[in-house]
């Protein structure tokens, strides 16, 4: 397995050789930026694409296909002309934090991006409480989405904030519970050592049902967590017309739609870390030989193909089920996965203590 | 490095929005009229201010969320340790949940779970 | 200065005067390369992603509805994804009949829509009235309040005369100068007067 | 018939009756809510079909029809006022609530307010408009009423003409919305009003409190230029008024002009009459069925409706040229023979959907999400249903025996052999399962003509110019939304004196509001969603 420390380090020593620590800091730090910058734009891309498909698919349609080969510069023409739509002045909001919503969106997003491990070696921050941290800066997009409708100075996005405050206060309690019965067996919470962890079968293998429930249940917490659909409340088309962003115009609108996709890559990128091995191959304990073909497969691929699978289990939820009520939705949370939540970590608490795993 | 490393990931996030507004408030069109600044609703003036009294239907959850977002924060670290504590530390932690779960049902109890 | 559109030859679109007219400007003015070839690209891009605004008033609506399904599928060409916002839409299709107390709303809703934006008339009553043009309470043709820029007659029209119409649009898009042509930036305090 | 003309002569002397297909009676307007209460109370003619304003020159009236839903017989009512400035009649909307909405429609195009009526409003023109349109002295040149840009004033007030115990009318003031409520528009430009309906919304949270009902923003004043026109020229517009059922509408009109000049039509029309109502029934509520479940966020669904509606429009264009105007039926028969593809590919088609509906329910119905949201939502009880006049679908969901198809058989409708679909929850679910089964049972019908149309002619031989007797008309069809009416009053000459359509859909919002009090937004749309109201056919 290709460990990508041994890149970044070779880049560290060449840089180090010409010039003084601070300056190849300076420089590292930049290409870090730029390299996270690039991965967070094609992904979105290739994301908003990708659903289209999908969901053409789904729909017994073909999809965009005009726009260069089977259509895949549809998101990139997408992108040109949102970047150069008029930003319209609004008149009765409340301009700072109007404007200071899509910035809170994208650097939740960002931030949250910037923890995953992509590959091996390949991870910007790697704090020894990666996971608490994790869930800590995801749940400041929703804080955006709160001020976007509350900031806008119309019905139809105050409706749709508090719709999403009512939503993350609900459905962060299972995220973070979910999260911590995974905690509660990997018994770290360093991302680098919950995927080390895994190196001999992945969690949702090894930790049986527990993790097979946890994995459900933050499947749905998750979808609710990125506001998609069955969970799409917030922008509840049919209902509030275009919900919290209804009055975000141009590129504004554009760091919405780009945060959306964004969180749904995380999300998916967070649920194969903990149960899916993060970047681990596929281990079977006993079948060398195929553990040694599966280690020929990059990190890299991996780790993306597991995102990207569930990712189109998210994607394949919003397109089949119709959209939940919000006293549903709550009654969902609050009455029947916050209770199984809680013997589950109590499951998994009896599992770890009398190593009933594998 | 990695506190310098998150802030650096802060900066691209910023720098992302940053560029990208200037570049949209640099070659975008822009043209006025007197109702493009109003709120939209379906294309009919507002009634009335938009910021105003307005029941928001679930505090009770909000503050359940309070509490049980707290115990969270408090079992992360107990979690990390189980292995180590074993059964001990698992009854000094269920007592603590327990008070909260009770708490959980007595708010089911009295019908606070109910959206009204 | 030819203007290509994906499985439409030229040949088959140079029934329109007015786009052949902005041709002949576009070569006639001498647009510097860089700032043309960036137009090009943005152009490449507006063209290729015009959002429709959800809006409909009869018969046409069930077309364009049609449109968007399963057969027609508007998706392959980036028509998809239907804002019900005006802040976030390109277009805005005017299917169905406009009557007095529309107009007004259908005119909010334009000055509300994001420039660059265009308008489509879909169907007799959109484009002139159609069979109600005698009646008391109906615009006789929705460029009364409005500025269009694609008609698209029938009633209703096919969904194939939409995409006509619509490609017809993107023909227009992609011959406009953006630079120093549809991004005129407009000052607030020349319009308004504050 | 004859029982209850003596029994109304014998409460009310000064009744005077004319005998037709409908019996009509004439009140003078001081004893018409005495007569309404008995017919209402006594005779138990519960259902009020229609209110058909009228302008007769000299006069200005009403004529009402009802329906009394025990054994479906009609009987309509004149009444009359000869003030031509300050018209005033009594209002029956204590008796039956669809009068609420049909008042102020009369208001509106007349300008006869009604005594006693809470909420005098104009219900489809500005509330600044000049006139009233359909009067026979109506000013209709631009220059009274131009194009207007600017916003009309919306009031949260309403006028009302009161008549006090003692016998005098006071003007009052009702209040629709207090100040400090919190009121969202939504519509015209809605993804889910269907068009471009307006429901002023009071919300406390979530939380409907109160609906008013704006109409208008596609009100095209198709009756007024019916008047100008000759009556085949008047068909046309039937295919435009609702679209989803553009074939029975026009059947509607077909029926009501052939019963006045007594015609008897082919009976290879009257098949593919049948036929033709039928497979547009299912296309309506297979478009139902898309945009009811893309109301309520199953977006996919939306698309496999389309998918197999497109079938049935391919079935139409080849017979009949079109998509959705199709200008098929004509006075005496058809416009042109049915395509010699039709009976096979019609046939197809029934043998293809049932498969096809099979999917649709796992996919929608049997979702659990979906369930939870439809079922207990919008409850209407058949009591609520039939004095708002919500027939067809959403009528027999609450229970309700509305189909005119039985009721009134027409065309073939009483040689085939066919279930009217009934249902007693009153609720969303009822209401969409009412529509999916009724899909069945026109394949079933449907399957039971096809292979047997006769031959012969398909139109009788009408002169172009077409003159009927003089007289009163109304004819019911049941259309995909319920049951639309067509009422003509002919002086003899080539075009009506007045043509009105009773809409499927209007009654229809007339129920929202009390249906959605206490719900959720999210229970509006799905309520809006089951009702499936097309906004052209309640504007007219």
């Amino acid at each position: 397995m290709f460990d990508f420390s041994i890149v970044t380090h070779w880049i560290d020593n060449l840089l180090r050789s010409v010039m003084p620590g601070w300056g190849a800091l300076l420089i590292e730090f930049v290409l870090v930026g730029v390299a996270l910058l690039l991965l967070y734009a094609v992904l979105a891309l290739f994301y908003i694409y990708f659903e289209r498909k999908v969901c053409a698919f789904f729909q017994c349609r073909l999809g965009p296909n005009r726009v260069g080969p089977y259509g895949i510069f549809q998101s990139v023409a997408d992108m040109f002309k949102i970047l150069i739509k008029e930003l319209i002045s609004l008149n009765h909001i409340d301009k700072f934090l109007f404007n200071l919503a899509p910035y809170l969106v994208i650097v939740a997003s960002m931030l949250a991006f910037g923890c995953l491990p992509f590959g091996k070696g390949l991870q910007v921050i790697d704090f020894n409480i990666g996971i608490f941290f994790l869930i800590a800066v995801s749940s400041i997009g929703v804080l955006g989405i709160l001020l976007a409708g509350w900031s806008s100075h119309n019905k139809y996005t105050l409706i749709g904030a508090i719709r999403s405050g009512a939503q993350m206060v609900s459905y962060e309690l299972s995220i973070g519970l979910s999260v911590l019965t995974m905690v509660v067996f990997a018994g770290t919470m360093s991302i680098t050592g919950i995927v080390e962890a895994q190196n001999n079968g992945w969690f949702i293998f090894t930790g049986h049902i527990p993790a097979i429930v946890a994995f459900l249940i933050y499947l749905v917490a998750g979808t609710a967590e990125t506001n998609r659909g069955p969970f799409d409340l917030p922008e509840a088309e049919s209902e509030l017309t275009a919900g919290y962003h209804t009055e975000y115009s141009g590129i504004h609108f554009g760091f919405f739609y780009l945060a959306e996709y964004l969180n749904l890559f995380i999300v998916s990128g967070v649920a194969s870390l903990l149960f899916l091995g993060g970047w681990m191959p596929l281990h079977i304990p006993g079948w060398e030989s195929f553990n040694h073909v599966m280690d020929y497969i990059p990190s890299v691929v991996w780790f993306f193909g597991k995102a990207i699978v569930i990712s189109f289990i998210i994607i394949w939820f919003k397109w089949t089920f119709p959209r939940l009520r919000i006293d549903q939705l709550l009654r969902l949370e609050w009455k029947y996965l916050l209770p199984l939540n809680l013997i589950n970590l109590f499951v998994m608490v009896l599992i770890v203590i009398y190593g009933l795993h594998f | 490095m990695n506190s310098a490393l998150f802030v650096v990931v802060l900066i691209t996030g910023l720098a992302l929005v940053g560029a990208a507004l200037l570049i949209a408030g640099l070659i975008s069109p822009r043209s006025f009229n007197p109702q493009k600044g109003e709120p939209y609703e379906c294309g009919i003036p507002s009634r009335g201010e938009s910021w105003m009294q307005f029941k928001v239907g679930y505090y009770l959850f909000a503050i359940l969320y309070l509490m049980f977002d707290v115990e969270t924060v408090f079992l992360f670290p107990w979690a990390v340790i189980l292995k180590d504590l074993g059964v001990a530390g698992l009854f000094n932690i269920l007592f603590f949940m327990v008070v909260l779960i009770l708490g959980l049902v007595y708010a089911w109890k009295k019908g606070a779970l109910e959206w009204k | 200065m030819e203007v290509k559109i994906k499985s439409m030859k030229y040949e088959d679109f140079k029934d329109n005067e007015y786009i052949e007219q902005l041709i002949n400007e576009l070569k006639a003015s001498n647009t510097n390369v860089v700032v043309g070839c960036l137009d090009e690209v943005i152009n490449w891009g507006r063209s290729n992603s015009l959002w429709p605004l959800t809006f409909a008033t009869s018969c046409c609506g069930i077309e364009f509805m049609s449109l968007g399904a399963a057969r027609y599928d508007m998706a392959r060409f980036g028509f998809e994804v239907a804002r019900a916002s005006p802040r976030q839409a390109d277009f805005v299709m005017v299917a169905g009949t406009i009557v007095h107390r529309m107009a007004p709303v259908l005119r909010r809703l334009y000055d509300q829509l994001a420039e660059p934006k265009y308008v489509v008339a879909v169907g007799g009553c959109a484009v002139s009235g159609g069979p109600f043009r005698k009646s008391y309470h109906v615009l006789k043709g929705v460029d009364e309040i409005l500025p269009v820029d694609v008609y698209i007659p029938g009633c209703p029209p096919r969904p194939e005369a939409m995409f006509y119409g619509l490609m017809q649009l993107q023909r227009k898009v992609k011959v406009e100068k953006f630079f120093g042509g549809v991004n005129r930036q407009e000052k607030r305090e020349k319009v308004l007067g504050k | 018939m004859a029982n209850i003309q003596q029994e109304i002569s014998s409460f009310l002397p000064e009744a005077t009756f004319v005998e037709g297909t409908i019996l009509e009676v004439s009140v003078p307007d001081a004893k018409w809510h005495d007569l309404a209460l008995y017919l209402h109370d006594k005779l138990h003619f519960d259902y009020l079909v229609s209110i058909v304003g009228m302008d007769w020159g000299e006069t200005l009236g009403c004529v009402y029809y009802f329906t009394c839903t025990a054994d479906n017989s009609q009987i309509s009512v004149k009444v009359e006022t000869a003030d031509r400035e300050n018209p005033l009649l009594h209002s029956v909307t204590d008796l039956w609530k669809s009068a609420y909405l049909y008042e102020r429609e009369v208001y509106d195009f007349f300008g006869i307010r009604f005594i006693n009526h809470p909420d005098m409003r104009r219900l489809f023109l500005r509330n600044d408009w000049v006139g009233y349109p359909l009067r026979k002295d109506y000013d209709a040149s631009p220059e009274v009423n131009p194009i207007r840009l600017e916003h009309e004033a919306v009031d949260d007030v309403t006028h009302a003409i009161v008549e006090t115990p003692d016998g005098k009318l006071e003007e009052r003031t009702n209040t629709i919305f207090a100040p400090e409520e919190f009121v969202v528009n939504i519509g015209p430009q809605h993804p889910a009003t269907h068009g471009v309906l307006r429901l002023r919304t009071s919300l406390e949270g979530e939380i409907v409190k109160k609906i008013d009902v704006y109409c208008g923003y596609v009100h095209r004043g198709i009756e007024k230029l019916c008047e100008s026109l000759t009556y085949p020229q008047t068909l046309h517009f039937a295919d435009r008024l609702d679209y989803l059922s553009a074939q029975q509408n026009r059947h509607a009109v077909c029926l009501c002009i052939e019963d006045a000049l007594q015609l008897e039509i082919p009976a290879r029309a009257q098949y593919v009459r049948t036929i033709m109502d039928e497979l547009m029934r299912i296309s309506s509520h297979l478009l139902f069925y898309a945009t009811f479940c893309m109301d309520l966020g199953a977006t996919t669904a939306f698309f496999y409706g389309f998918r197999d509606r497109e079938k049935i429009l391919d079935i139409f264009e080849e017979t009949c040229g079109a998509r959705m105007t199709f200008n098929y039926y004509t006075i005496g028969g058809l416009m042109a023979d049915i395509h010699p593809d039709f009976q096979r590919k019609v046939k197809e088609f029934c043998a293809y959907l049932p498969g096809m509906l099979k999917d649709y329910h796992t996919l929608f119905t049997g979702n659990v999400i979906a369930q939870q949201r439809m079922k207990g939502v919008g409850l209407l009880s058949r009591e609520d249903a039939i004095s708002y006049g919500i027939a067809g679908p959403s009528g027999r969901a609450s229970g309700w025996a509305c189909d005119v198809r039985k009721n009134h058989p027409y065309a073939m409708y009483d040689k085939v052999e066919f279930k009217e679909i009934v249902r007693t929850e009153g609720d969303v679910f009822a209401r969409y399962m009412v529509r999916m089964d009724e899909i069945l049972e026109s394949i079933h019908i449907i399957e039971q003509l096809i292979d047997n149309i006769p031959e012969g002619d398909y139109a009788l031989k009408m002169k172009p110019i077409i003159k009927l007797p003089e007289g009163r008309y109304f004819r019911q069809v049941e259309a995909s939304r319920g049951p639309i009416g067509i009422f003509i009053e002919s002086h003899g000459d080539k075009n009506p004196y007045r043509l009105k359509i009773n809409s499927a859909c209007l009654p229809l919002v007339g129920g929202l509001d009390p249906m959605c009090r206490g719900g959720k937004i999210a229970d509006l749309i799905a309520i809006g969603g089951s009702l499936d109201y097309v906004i052209p056919d309640m504007d007219r």
